[in-house]
């Protein structure tokens, strides 16, 4: 047998053995891993509009989602958008929560950021930051209050608390959450929010 | 004379006066200005802050020259002082002191002795210790006090670049006075408020010829013309290029970090091009950049081209190139 | 009145108060002389006596076998003790001559005087500066024959001569142009004619105006002019020299023939003179002896091979607190371990003072002041580095072999570091390679 | 081909060949993950299940691989593995999976494995690579481990989520960000050359 054909054997055949190896650890985990990936969103959606039954995607442009969460009785709750945006070091995906009306924020989740361990990514810290989000009325344009105080009392109706040393972080999840907000007050009034009907679930 | 001791030795047979000590000890006396002044705004903790670094800088040394069978003498030469007067400069006056040790024995250990002491570090020491503070602990090293002079009873207070950067302090004319930048009765790190003290150090440098004066003047030069530009574009947005040389670190840099012998380059031509990217660098970071500030890191930044100035900019031996 | 200068240099005191005012003093023949067959680099001169042999003053006793080497005569009239090898105050041992002085100095019947020696040929001028063993005696004794005859194709211009006298504490030149200015204005006249060259200039420091004054005056009779230059050292290095004066830059690894010059000392020219026209060979000349250790510092005109010995006893020895003995001055000289050194042609200074303060050796803190100050624009730290590791090709790259080792570098240098030692060693390792490589 | 005895072949894995102190190989994840211990232990399970793997088959087919292709065949394996690798961490750790990002595609151009096959398993039976690939792994979860709890430690104060420094401590945030990795990295390099020229004197 020559050389050149021995490699191209060997090679065509530990190609071929390797191939249907993944084939089937593709077959076995493939499902795990798109309900994972969709679990993860449910339950971000679950927890910033609380009461949701049944969720559904109303709309996708990049770097924005918008997701109707609904009630058993099929009653919309509120609105659930997953946003993306620069922060300071990378990019930062949150999901937040409204009442239908657009009106309240029910709360705030970070889904993926790449901000300064110990400093920018205190935007997932509940204690220092989250927590002001809860509740907070949106419907006028949201402020940031400098420097950071430590209790919801302290700010004032549309201000929301800054995280000791990393302005650039908190101001980075501000001007997404303003102007995702600001876009789906837009899409609403175009009227883009039909239901797809294309159930998450 | 035969029977006495003779010593020979390769000539020249005279020596300057000047030697690795005095030069270290003129650049602690030059700093003594701007160490005063940080006492007087500052009180009790400045004193524990310059008390704390120099102590751990002197024991940091002391311990790696043990342990590396080095005779104990170069403890003295200053350089381990200087490293830890300049590293309490640049630390905010609030800063607790076991922080501080922890970047003093940084400075000394990781900025230097890895290296190999006095004379082959690459960078800064003193810079290095700062980095790492200002990496490790944030918080702590970007929260700052008002100065005992201002009567104002609040517990944090901006810089003024800080003030700058992040409050729109031009648009709202909030911006800290020159007047007040130049003596010192501002909020920022022990050593960098007061423009006058600083000023006073460098100058007596400059005259005992301990600095390089294309260094200062490189990166004077570059910075005035970086910001300048912009201040003349659109003065609504930028600030004078006045305020932003007194502002800052920018005085403490330009006179006592980048002119550090060990780690800027020995020839001429490398020196204007080490410190116009100083400069230019500086006016980056505080305009384009995350920082408010950005003189540690041009600085830090630039040391690090520093070995390749050195090969690259070799002065034109006399007569030129070589015949035959 | 302008005063010229080169960039770089350093400013070490000067120390000349001692004995500048001292007029030039002639020393008495000592008993003994040794007389060394080679006086500067190069192969030494082929012995013409042995032992037992009755010589003359001014008989020639060595000669020269190459281009570059000298012949050497003898200094006093006498009985050749011993043909044997001898130490040299360069540290070597090499062939010397010791002869029992006679005290009647004896002058051999071979001395031709010129009568009127600005009429002679250029040949004929260089053939009699050779013969009395003229070398330059600004220290580096470069035999002055081969410096007269510049290669064809070199036109050369200018005759500069060297009366800056840079170094520390020695006043022998200075003296030499206060009371033999004449003489020195004509031998420099002899190396114009010698070499072609349209005109002369003499180059004198500026803390030396006396000397300057009188040159100012007398070279009014001759094509040149007389220039001050600013107190610094290496004011007197050849190629500091040229640039100060001329502007013009003596191309690396060149000679001054390059740009058309011929630099000699003022005491070269004055041993010009007193060869072509008094047909008088170099066996003496003048030396500063001088230093915080000597009891009695003064300018003696010296016969050759005298031992240093008897040159400082004749000053009146030497003060308990003697540790360092240098000949030559104090930035280039070389210090000796001996007494019994002769003295040779080069000889410009036996100085001697207590051992300074012992001080640490720190590792460079890339001050750059060696490179500030070295005159031939180097960077002298790092030569050192690639030569403490070893590596030479390096070295070679970073100019090592331009070093004039002038000792600026090291003077200034706050970490205390034997730059020149270094380089020394280096350039010394390079040669031998080269050597090696096509002997 | 290779004189040890098993037990020195499986040892030499943890200090004398040490992929990450010894040889400098595999930096890149040991730098890039080890800010948290369940990373660096996660990554270094990974990397070992991939290399026991693909030395156990390159070693058994060794003989049927031409030279002039046993890199590409080597590539194929260990690829192969590696994705296994992932996907199944995708499937069964999603969080670990997500902190480690693309890292664990990357284990396909760490150098240790590819630097196994080629130097160990391509010359030696089955049982020695086997042996061997064991005890390179157990030298590289081990310089993972070292250096994640180091920087966990310092950096947040934790060890494997367990706080364990006290409440005076103030967390060291630089030691969980890039520099954090070079700097301990370094400074253990550093001592490991000290130990070796150490025990090297005393031999």
């Amino acid at each position: 047998m020559s050389l050149s054909a021995r490699m191209i054997i060997v090679l065509t055949f530990v190609g071929l053995l390797s191939g249907s190896f993944l084939a089937t650890v593709d077959l076995l985990t493939k499902e795990r891993i798109e309900l994972n990936r969709q679990r993860e969103i449910e339950e971000a959606i679950l927890q910033v509009v609380p009461g949701t039954h049944s969720s559904q995607k109303l709309y996708e442009e990049k770097d924005l989602t918008v997701y109707g969460g609904k009630d058993k009785k099929g009653i919309l709750v509120g609105f659930a958008i997953q946003a993306s945006g620069i922060g300071f070091q990378g990019k930062i995906t949150l999901m937040l929560g409204t009442n239908p009306s657009i009106k309240k924020i029910n709360s705030l989740k970070v889904i993926d950021q790449k901000e300064t361990p110990g400093l920018g990514a205190k935007i997932n810290d509940r204690e220092s930051f989250l927590k002001f989000w809860d509740n907070k009325d949106c419907s006028n344009l949201l402020t940031l209050h400098k420097p950071a105080v430590k209790t919801q009392e302290e700010l004032s109706h549309s201000e929301i608390n800054t995280i000791t040393g990393a302005t650039i972080s908190s101001e980075a999840v501000l001007n997404l959450v303003n102007s995702s907000l600001n876009r789906l007050r837009q899409l609403e009034k175009e009227g883009s929010l039909s239901s797809e009907e294309q159930d998450v679930n | 004379m035969t029977d006495k001791i003779i010593i020979l030795q390769s000539s020249p047979h005279f020596k300057d006066k000047d030697s690795v000590p005095k030069i270290m000890y003129a650049v602690i006396i030059s700093l003594a200005p701007a160490i005063f002044t940080s006492l007087y705004f500052f009180r009790f903790k400045a004193l524990v802050l310059l008390l704390s670094c120099v102590a751990a800088c002197l024991t940091t040394e002391a311990l790696f020259l043990f342990l590396r069978r080095k005779p104990l003498h170069s403890l003295l030469d200053g350089s381990a002082i200087i490293t830890g007067l300049l590293l309490a400069m640049t630390l905010p006056p609030s800063l607790s002191p076991e922080l501080a040790v922890i970047g003093a024995v940084v400075a000394m250990a990781i900025g230097k002795q890895v290296f190999g002491g006095l004379g082959n570090n690459i960078f800064n020491p003193a810079l290095v210790g700062r980095a790492f503070l200002q990496t490790a602990f944030p918080v702590a090293m970007t929260t700052w006090i008002p100065s005992v002079m201002t009567k104002v009873d609040i517990l944090t207070y901006a810089t003024p670049l800080g003030n700058l950067k992040f409050e729109n302090a031009v648009a709202q004319g909030t911006l800290t006075s020159l007047k007040d930048l130049f003596f010192g009765n501002t909020g920022g790190c022990l050593g960098e408020t007061s423009a006058l003290a600083l000023i006073l150090g460098g100058l007596f440098l400059l005259f005992r010829r301990v600095i390089d004066w294309r260094i200062p003047l490189g990166i004077f030069l570059s910075l005035t013309i970086f910001t300048g530009i912009f201040w003349l574009a659109n003065p609504e947005k930028y600030t004078s290029p006045l305020f932003h040389i007194l502002a800052g670190g920018f005085l403490i840099g330009a006179f006592f970090m980048a002119t550090d012998m060990v780690t800027s380059p020995i020839t001429p031509l490398g020196a204007w091009v080490y410190a116009l990217g100083i400069g230019l660098i500086v006016g980056l970071i505080r305009f384009f950049g995350g920082f408010p500030e950005g003189v540690m890191y041009s600085i830090l930044f630039m040391n690090t081209f520093v070995p390749l100035l050195n090969r690259y900019t070799r002065p034109r031996i006399l007569g030129g190139r070589r015949k035959g | 009145m302008k005063v010229k200068t080169f960039p770089h240099g350093v400013h070490p005191p000067e120390f000349k108060e001692s004995t500048e005012e001292k007029a030039i003093h002639s020393m008495p023949p000592p008993d003994k002389v040794t007389i060394p067959l080679l006086q500067h680099f190069g192969s030494p001169a082929e012995s013409l006596v042995q032992k037992g042999d009755e010589v003359y003053l001014s008989q020639k006793i060595g000669e020269g076998q190459t281009l570059f080497s000298a012949s050497v005569h003898s200094s006093v009239s006498g009985k050749v003790l011993s043909v044997d090898m001898f130490s040299h105050p360069a540290g070597y041992p090499v062939p010397a001559v010791t002869i029992k002085n006679d005290g009647q100095d004896r002058i051999s019947t071979e001395r031709e005087e010129a009568k009127d020696p600005f009429s002679l040929s250029p040949e004929k001028i260089r053939q009699k500066v050779k013969e009395a063993g003229v070398v330059g005696l600004g220290g580096a004794a470069f035999p002055t024959a081969v410096k007269l005859s510049p290669p064809n194709d070199k036109p050369i211009d200018t005759i500069i001569i060297n009366g800056c006298e840079c170094e520390p504490l020695l006043t022998s030149d200075y003296r030499l142009m206060l009371e033999a200015s004449d003489e020195i204005l004509k031998g420099a006249e002899l190396a114009r004619i010698a070499t072609g060259a349209e005109r002369i200039i003499i180059g004198i420091e500026d803390n030396k105006k006396k000397a300057f004054e009188i040159f100012q005056e007398k070279i009014r009779d001759y094509p040149g002019e007389a220039v001050l230059l600013k107190t610094k050292y290496p004011e007197g290095a050849e190629k500091n020299l040229i640039y100060a004066l001329l502007r013009r830059e003596v191309p690396r690894g060149g000679l001054p023939f390059d740009v058309g010059i011929v630099v000699q000392n003022v005491g070269t020219a004055k041993a010009i003179w007193d060869a072509v026209h008094d047909g008088k060979p170099l066996y003496e000349r003048v030396i500063t002896v001088s230093g915080q250790s000597i009891k009695d510092p003064n300018n003696l005109l010296v016969r050759i091979g005298t031992s240093f010995e008897s040159v400082i006893e004749f000053c009146g020895g030497l003060s308990e607190d003697a540790n360092i003995l240098v000949m030559g001055g104090p930035m280039m000289g070389i210090a000796q371990w001996s007494l019994d050194i002769p003295v040779i042609k080069g000889t410009s200074g036996i100085l001697a003072w207590p051992a300074p303060p012992p001080r640490l050796e720190y590792s460079c803190i890339h001050c750059g002041r060696c490179i500030e100050h070295c005159p031939m624009v180097l960077v002298p730290t790092r030569l050192a580095k690639y030569v403490k590791y070893n590596n030479l090709t390096e070295a070679e790259n970073w100019g090592i072999l331009d070093c004039v080792e002038c000792g600026c570098c090291q003077y200034i240098c706050p970490s205390n570091i034997p730059l020149v030692h270094w380089i020394r060693l280096g350039k010394d390792k390079i040669i031998s390679l080269k050597r090696k490589k096509n002997p | 081909m290779s004189t040890r005895s098993i037990g020195q072949e499986f040892v030499k894995g943890l200090w004398d060949e040490n992929p990450v102190f010894r040889q400098l190989l595999g930096l890149c994840p040991t730098l890039a993950v080890t800010g948290w211990v369940i990373n660096g232990l996660a990554m270094g399970l990974a990397t070992s299940f991939v290399l026991i793997f693909s030395s156990l088959v390159v070693s058994s087919i060794k003989k049927f691989i031409p030279s002039q292709v046993r890199i590409a065949s080597y590539i194929v394996i260990i690829a192969t593995f590696v994705t296994i690798a992932d996907r199944c961490m995708a499937a069964f750790f999603p969080l670990i999976s997500k902190n480690l990002g693309p890292y664990i595609p990357l284990i396909v151009v760490n150098c240790i494995i590819l630097g196994r096959q080629e130097a160990f398993s391509s010359r030696n039976s089955v049982g020695r690579s086997f042996i061997d690939a064991l005890g390179m792994s157990s030298g590289f979860v081990l310089a993972l481990l070292i250096l994640s709890s180091i920087r966990e430690v310092l950096g947040v104060g934790t060890f494997l989520g367990l706080q364990v420094m006290g409440t005076w401590f103030k967390p060291w945030i630089i030691m969980i960000l890039p520099p954090g990795a070079f700097l301990t990295l370094g400074i253990l390099l550093g001592i490991a050359l000290h130990i070796e020229r150490k025990t090297k004197a005393r031999k």
